[in-house]
């Protein structure tokens, strides 16, 4: 799209992309936009890459709702990462996310050192995979929080599955820690191709009028504006930190945000929330960046969808 | 938006959608206003708010909502007038399916719930039975959307004193006749449920759930069924009620 | 005021406070406010206690301009702690803040144990002081971060201080760290008396059209709205892993934020960026507490909530 | 608010404040709107912002206001018109002294920085002269809030074609028997500022800096001075000339 080749394309860990704007995982479901919005979607994909919802081995029903609250700037979500597990992932998503005409990131997770080696092995294999993004930073699953948050352990768990792949390994650093920069250093010391940040931030509600927890899953985790200006502390820390790409995320809603997420750092700039609110979002936002770096008053033509 | 019109404690918001294509009954839109709405500023309403298709009057291309003002994004949505712009989303979710064979529709509402019976009533014919219940005379003005309502109210003030369960109890004698269409508030949902499935009656239920995207993104609209959890703003909002376990909340 | 009458008084750790509302640390300054405001500020000072400034034993300047940047739901700050240091504190500040009919907690933050133990000594015979809040987490200051981040060193710090004072000692958490819980676990085993968070969480942003900080100093700290699902979540943890009394902050802006954060285990709130917008709205969230208790039956009663 | 006028670029609003008290010129008030700021949902503008007061007639209870819209805050406020509400925190700060010994005030303002000059030109007398610069024509159409202004416009659509401090050169002849009262923009004060101190002209400056709570609360406000940051909401706005090694930013 227009917003591409204003933009010039982009590399990014020996992939060509479009223009800097990607998802961030669980934000945005191409197949059921698909369902939603008809084949235009493919033609019209806001995105220059697609990274996939969390896939973890086995199968997962997600938190009981409430799974949403909505924070002034932004929200609160406990959706618990539901997904058909590795099986279901490779005999029915797969086949349809690969006609998707974007380099495919899958996002995996797993509960055990030995539950991510088989989920990279299982996808080292996928020609239709170009790069892996391993979730250590999801703020709902215990897990996720332990390995992403100790650099000792995080070394240990990529150095362990970084041979079993040819494919970019990005690793998705945990924000709720105290030294992000030391985490994204044990990625890279273990031979991570990249790293992505900031997942959310753990949070909570209450229900209205009394003392239970609002969300299924008591607590979640904060997304939207309210992140932004940790998530660009983080980016720049961790930029100082390593030479790795960083794809950057959090509270973008604008190619201003954006912009700034890559001047403190980021190659790729990651939407997730945004998409809620509009699923063209990032196609704007990476026609505002395109017309933001050449400086041009002109704004390209940006997708919008339609339902049929 | 071409119009605002009030009908007792509900609003009628109208707009004009020359590009969309015509939504089938059941369906809903993601609804915001382009201004003080979130909108790279951060304020609450953040999110888009969901509403049924109230009616969708063939060839107008025009869009009409029943809304109930019950927080900020309603609160916000019925300030907006004629001129005003208006975001939508849709249609989006899967609507009411046509009746089993052989057997005739009838549709049961609560409140708010009414607006996709409009739209289903459109289709169906005015003659179709609607039974409906409110809270009491101020919302029971709301039943002006449809045509030849039979009306319960809490309070009594208006038709039926009870809810309108009561009135479906009577219906359910033709029970090898019918299919029932509901739409309402969780507990009126769940004893419609409760009552088809002790009459084996067929029922397709329109639920609600917080959604924050309404495409399928967020997985924040599940809602419990008999295969797990599913998403409401694709694999409903209308869910055949042998699906259901119960509806919760 | 009514909003205490309404309350009836609270106790905390031997203190007895006309209601649950405190100022948080550096976002009140009374002897500015008095100033400002007149002698007026003496009787309607609208906390039950007074916190002050965090007290570091030499003086700082605090950090270059530009200090402030607003957010979408809050504001970001790089102050860096400036103070008269230890000895202009007793000189010229406390024979002015012992005016204030409250009881008076003095923040501390040492850049070392030795000044820790410094700060708390001088500290420890002034009738004039209620309590000490130790600020072992404050993210613009790297001491702060590092102590207050890693439990064991949290643990010898308090144990160490401990003894060297009868007042009720406050230790003021961290939120930048991966296991809130785990730190305030430290504290209590090390003699604590309570704890209060959430303090800022670190965030940065850009001088617009540059890549430059707009802070002077770099990074700084997110307070206000935009931290009110995080603070909720940490007090909530903490309140799950100790029993000592806690201070709940973190985007305070009414009544019903205050009643949250105490339904999710604090037992006093203070009200920090708030009283930037308005300097009377602790006095106004008091009230709004008082009246929320009265109208709201089903709340059980605290230990440490009872009327007189 | 009582009234809302334009002076070209500028807006003036005017608000009645019939308990606060008379402040003094130089003094500023913390302004917000009730609605659509921060107020609990938080979006931007979050904080109040600063205003100097244009001018408090004696005995009306009026307090006047000149601004100039540069972002959120600003545009809020200049939507307010008559009747609506408006926050006003202050007086707040320490305003302008009284010249020294047999010294003759003499005022120097650049673009929305007049404002503080209108209310101390007030309280001085009309006679008391006025140089002020603006960026053009429309900007300039804000000295119609001053008595017998000399005008400057950077682009010489109004007045003398150039800086304002180039009047100002022409004024230090008289350097023994004048004291400068400056407001405007850092580039602008720190001009005044070097050229008052080679002249050996004392000078009162009227700084400005982001604030967020107007009383002293946040540190945030500060300025160097040869004696370390002072608050300028507190210390200031008004700091004197001597005590700043330059006015930065
Ligand atoms: C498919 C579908 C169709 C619908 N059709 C209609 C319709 O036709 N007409 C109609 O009027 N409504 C309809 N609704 C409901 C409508 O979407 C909601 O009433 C609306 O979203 C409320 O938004 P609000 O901002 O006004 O209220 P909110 O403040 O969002 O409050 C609504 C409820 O959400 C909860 N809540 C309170 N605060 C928060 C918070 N911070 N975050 C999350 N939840 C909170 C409370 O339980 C509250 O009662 C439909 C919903 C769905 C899913
Ligand atoms: C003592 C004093 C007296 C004043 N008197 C007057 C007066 O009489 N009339 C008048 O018009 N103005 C006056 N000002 C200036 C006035 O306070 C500012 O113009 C106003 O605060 C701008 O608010 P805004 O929301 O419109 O713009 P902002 O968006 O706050 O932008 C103003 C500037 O702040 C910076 N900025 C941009 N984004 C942000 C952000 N997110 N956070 C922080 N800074 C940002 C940029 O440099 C921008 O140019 C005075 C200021 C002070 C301190
Ligand atoms: C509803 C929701 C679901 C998410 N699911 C995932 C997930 O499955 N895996 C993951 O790595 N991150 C997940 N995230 C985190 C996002 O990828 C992203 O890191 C975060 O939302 C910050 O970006 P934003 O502020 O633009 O939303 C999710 C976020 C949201 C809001
Ligand atoms: C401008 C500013 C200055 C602060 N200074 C201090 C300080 O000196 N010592 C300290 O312990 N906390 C300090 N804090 C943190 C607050 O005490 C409080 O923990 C935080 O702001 C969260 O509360 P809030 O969201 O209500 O502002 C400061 C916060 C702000 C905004
Ligand atoms: S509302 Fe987002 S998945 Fe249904
Ligand atoms: S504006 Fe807060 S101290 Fe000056």
């Amino acid at each position: 799209m227009s917003a591409a080749d204003e933009c010039g394309g982009v590399a990014f860990c020996g992939l060509r992309l479009a223009h800097p704007i990607i998802n961030a995982s669980g934000t945005f479901d191409a197949i059921a936009a698909r369902r939603a919005f008809g084949d235009e979607l493919l033609r019209r994909i806001p995105f220059a890459a697609f990274v996939t919802k969390t896939v973890t081995l086995a199968a997962r029903p997600g938190n009981p709702p409430p799974r949403l609250w909505e924070l002034p700037g932004g929200l609160l979500n406990s959706i618990g990462l539901p997904n058909k597990g590795l099986p279901g992932f490779l005999e029915r998503d797969l086949p349809e996310l690969r006609e998707l005409p974007l380099p495919l990131i899958v996002n995996v997770m797993g509960s055990s050192l030995r539950e991510f080696v088989l989920l990279v092995e299982a996808l080292a294999g996928r020609e239709e995979v170009a790069a892996l993004e391993l979730n250590v930073s999801c703020p709902n699953v215990k897990t996720g929080l332990d390995i992403g948050a100790v650099p000792r352990a995080l070394n240990s768990l990529v150095a362990r599955v970084r041979p079993l792949s040819d494919k970019p390994l990005i690793v998705k650093l945990t924000p709720n820690t105290t030294d992000v920069a030391a985490t994204a250093r044990a990625a890279e010391e273990a031979g991570a191709d990249a790293v992505s940040l900031i997942n959310t931030l753990r949070g909570m509600a209450l229900s209205p009028g009394s003392t239970e927890p609002w969300l299924g899953g008591v607590t979640g985790g904060v997304s939207g504006p309210a992140i932004r200006a940790v998530a660009l502390a983080q980016v720049y820390a961790v930029r100082a930190a390593i030479t790795l790409p960083i794809i950057g995320m959090g509270g973008v809603q604008s190619g201003q945000h954006a912009l700034d997420l890559r001047r403190a750092g980021a190659n790729l700039v990651a939407v997730g929330s945004e998409s809620f609110r509009d699923p063209a979002a990032a196609s704007r936002i990476a026609a505002e960046v395109g017309s933001l770096r050449v400086s041009t008053q002109e704004i390209p033509q940006t997708a919008t969808f339609s339902t049929r | 938006m071409t119009a605002r019109e009030q009908f007792g404690a509900y609003t009628v918001l109208r707009a004009h959608d020359p590009l969309g294509p015509q939504p089938a009954a059941g369906q809903f839109y993601m609804l915001s206003a382009p201004e003080r709405w979130g909108g790279g500023e951060g304020e609450r309403p953040f999110l888009a708010r969901a509403f049924s298709v109230l009616r969708a009057p063939g060839g107008s291309h025009e869009l009409h909502f029943l809304l109930e003002v019950v927080g900020p994004g309603t609160r916000r949505l019925c300030e907006l007038g004629p001129g005003d712009q208006l975001n939508l989303l849709g249609p989006l979710g899967s609507g009411f399916r046509p009746p089993r064979e052989g057997r005739a529709p009838l549709l049961v509402g609560g409140g708010v719930g009414i607006a996709p019976l409009a739209i289903w009533q459109d289709q169906l014919g005015p003659s179709i039975p609607v039974l409906v219940g409110f809270r009491d005379h101020a919302h029971a003005r709301g039943a002006a959307v449809l045509s030849e309502p039979v009306l319960a109210t809490d309070d009594g003030s208006a038709g039926h004193h009870g809810p309108v369960t009561e009135l479906l109890i009577g219906e359910l004698e033709r029970a090898a006749q019918i299919e029932v269409y509901a739409c309402g508030p969780p507990a009126m949902l769940e004893a419609v449920r409760a009552l088809c499935a002790d009459a084996a009656v067929p029922a397709q239920l329109a639920l609600e759930a917080p959604m924050a995207c309404g495409y399928g993104a967020c997985f924040g609209c599940v809602a419990p069924t008999r295969s797990g959890y599913v998403r409401l703003c694709v694999d409903g909002p209308v869910l055949d009620a042998a699906e259901l376990e119960a509806v919760i909340r």
